[in-house]
């Protein structure tokens, strides 16, 4: 059984229509430029993404001072490595460790920090995830392929004022000698918002 | 308000639809997204009023219809309650009057998303509450926006961390007014939030809180 | 299960349409509330089962259909659990084998709606709670069904009345057991439930609770 | 602005057609008789309704010692006149005086005491009501056009086990002369709800 939500009330045809008029009315009156649709898209689709958080994770797993600053004051540290801005103005980054496993939620809407993660997956808007994520968030991440033993301390995070949250997973076993261009590409997503461990294999 | 948005700890949605890893599925989720922020660099209203507007959405179409949809109906909302379009505009597609306002000019907007919108302020009166410091969240129910949702609300836990002073969402989204407020970050444990016998194991669930819907618990 | 259902409290609805006079409006509405009635009288499932079916409807549906439609999801969900129906026969419409169970004779039915089903209970213990007393509702968040609205959770009151031992809902609903659960009417104040800043000046609310929902209020 | 949502989900033939079908197989199975749909809903829309309760009500205005059974055991009172069954196993009779004003609910579904009142309006199953009755009475029976003074209580009684509340109403003054079988006519199913007073026309 899965989150039966349907993609939209209305149907898919309809709302292209509503949106389609509703573009060319807000062009029309002078209140967006016809271009700047498609670059704010373009800059979340392509130029703002998961790249730049698992940067940061590989920086911090290679650089314990930078780990240190990022861990005391993650917003400064963020910026220190290029990226700042809309949805990342106040950052803070929790640290998985052998006993403690965090993870990312906004039961409210569905805030999240673009800067470091870009925009987020449908799932993690869904009413499923922002409704179980702080109620029984072990059968989350068991459903997501991650069984936590009973001395894992389960640390869930929900968003509800302007700080955001990136996870700091645990770097595994064995990597030490890669660099950390080569680290980044283990980083997923996932495990970032903390509902996956970071793998051998990217 | 207690609303349809306010999900957490609802029970009955099935399973996490773990396909759905794109952020946008449609091509209208893409322009609804662009034409949000577009509209919200006229500076006419503040990120708390576009969260209060979706959340206003008749609580079953919230819950049957996509995440853009929410943004859609807000920024419809928003458009007009601010008197930037009319409702007769709206429905037509058809524009009436040309808006004094001006937009953005493309240029500039790397350099405003870059910037962001801050929300720390100085703050007005020293924190009430300590680090370590054992709080209960009040028994309140708004009508208005506010960002204690209601499964913390008189629970208690404890305050983990101290972030400053922020903007205070409640009556930042109602009237535009910035009035700072200490944020907190509070620690539950899931037998205070849920009950032990309902709770899944041990965790523990970290919220930022403002200082407005905090008191010391009676220990 | 805390789901749509559990209305007390919720913000947004607007006005009450009070123009909705009749009970049934529509000729369907009147089928579904019989073939609820004449299926329940087969004696395969309680009246807490059958709330509890209806609960489980999805969310934003059950705030997007009508009060019938809640019925029969639940009478077509309990028509398959127990066996009396399979999905095809549902789907098609058509009876693939007769059922080994007898229908209620309909001269028989007037006698068992006049006689109803009484759920009052001998007890098993003396009542833990007394006329007067303060009480705390446990916060608990059950995924099965409950008759304790989230509403009343952690809050406190005083008993008003008790009323004997009833049916307890709770396990009812889920096993068909029929324990016995000491019943207690309980004044909340207004302020206590929504918060003093929150409530529509003085009123009071009163709620019939079984004991299992209750703990001595900390004085 | 009113309670917006739609009479029902799915359009009215779609749904006339599932029914139609659930009946048929069912008859079909030999699971419910031909005729017992039709007497059941006919027993709720002709035999059962408000006019029992309002007999009640006049009864106790015009009968102190009825009243006073009524009160102190509301389910023997009104089988005593004659009124008993499903969902009325278990009765509470609250009194409406010059200090209090009581009116019920059922937030979870929509409990409601058949045997005196017949079936609900269907505003009492309404989201709206539900949501409302037990958070802002006072909003609620100003829409019903009550305004009551703040020396006035109100008390809101939710249907949340089996058992089942009516509102005994006031008499309106200057009725003292008329017949139980009078003032019964005075008495509206909405003011045994609570949600109106008992007026002088009928």
């Amino acid at each position: 059984m899965t989150d039966k939500k349907p993609d939209h009330s209305h149907s898919p045809d309809e709302i292209e229509q509503r949106v389609r008029n509703l573009e060319n009315l807000l062009v029309g009156k002078g209140l967006v430029a016809p271009q700047a649709v498609d670059q704010l898209v373009d800059t979340y689709q392509n130029e703002v993404g998961p790249r730049n958080g698992a940067h940061v994770v590989a920086r911090a797993w290679t650089d314990p001072e930078y780990k240190e600053r990022l861990l005391s004051d993650a917003t400064a540290a963020i910026k220190e490595s290029g990226y700042s801005g809309r949805q990342g103005e106040h950052m803070q980054v929790v640290e998985n460790t052998e006993r403690v496993h965090n993870m990312v939620v906004c039961t409210l809407c569905s805030c999240y920090p673009w800067p470091v993660l870009g925009l987020p997956p449908a799932w993690y808007k869904s009413s499923s995830y922002r409704a179980r994520a702080v109620n029984e968030p072990r059968a989350v991440l068991s459903e997501f392929g991650l069984e936590l033993g009973e001395d894992v301390e389960v640390r869930v995070w929900d968003s509800t004022a302007e700080m955001r949250y990136m996870v700091l997973p645990r770097q595994p076993e064995g990597t030490e000698h890669l660099s950390a261009t080569e680290l980044a590409k283990l980083v997923s997503r996932d495990a970032m918002i903390g509902v996956a461990l970071v793998g051998t294999a990217s | 308000m207690n609303s349809a948005h306010d999900l957490g700890g609802m029970h009955g949605f099935g399973n996490i639809d773990q396909s759905q890893r794109e952020n946008f599925t449609h091509k209208w989720e893409e322009k609804v997204f662009g034409l949000t922020l577009a509209c919200g660099l006229l500076g006419q209203w503040n990120l708390d009023e576009s969260r209060y507007a979706r959340e206003q959405m008749e609580a079953g179409e919230y819950l049957r219809s996509s995440y853009y949809e929410h943004w859609l109906h807000g920024l419809e909302k928003l458009l007009i309650e601010k008197g930037l379009v009319t409702v007769d505009e709206l429905e037509s597609g058809r524009c009436k009057n040309k808006s004094s306002l001006s937009p953005v000019a493309v240029e500039n907007i790397p350099e405003i998303l870059g910037r962001g919108s801050p929300v720390q302020m100085r703050p007005h009166s020293a924190p009430l509450f300590q680090t370590g410091q054992l709080i209960q969240v009040k028994n309140f129910h708004p009508r208005s926006h506010t960002r204690a949702p209601r499964y913390i609300r008189g629970r208690s836990g404890r305050v983990s961390a101290h972030y400053g002073a922020h903007i205070f969402p409640d009556l930042h989204s109602a009237r535009g007014e910035k009035r700072p407020a200490h944020l907190y970050n509070i620690r539950f444990e899931a037998g205070e939030l849920w009950g032990e016998q309902d709770a899944e194991g041990r965790f523990a669930v970290y919220v930022d809180l403002f200082e407005p819907y905090l008191q010391a618990a009676e220990v």
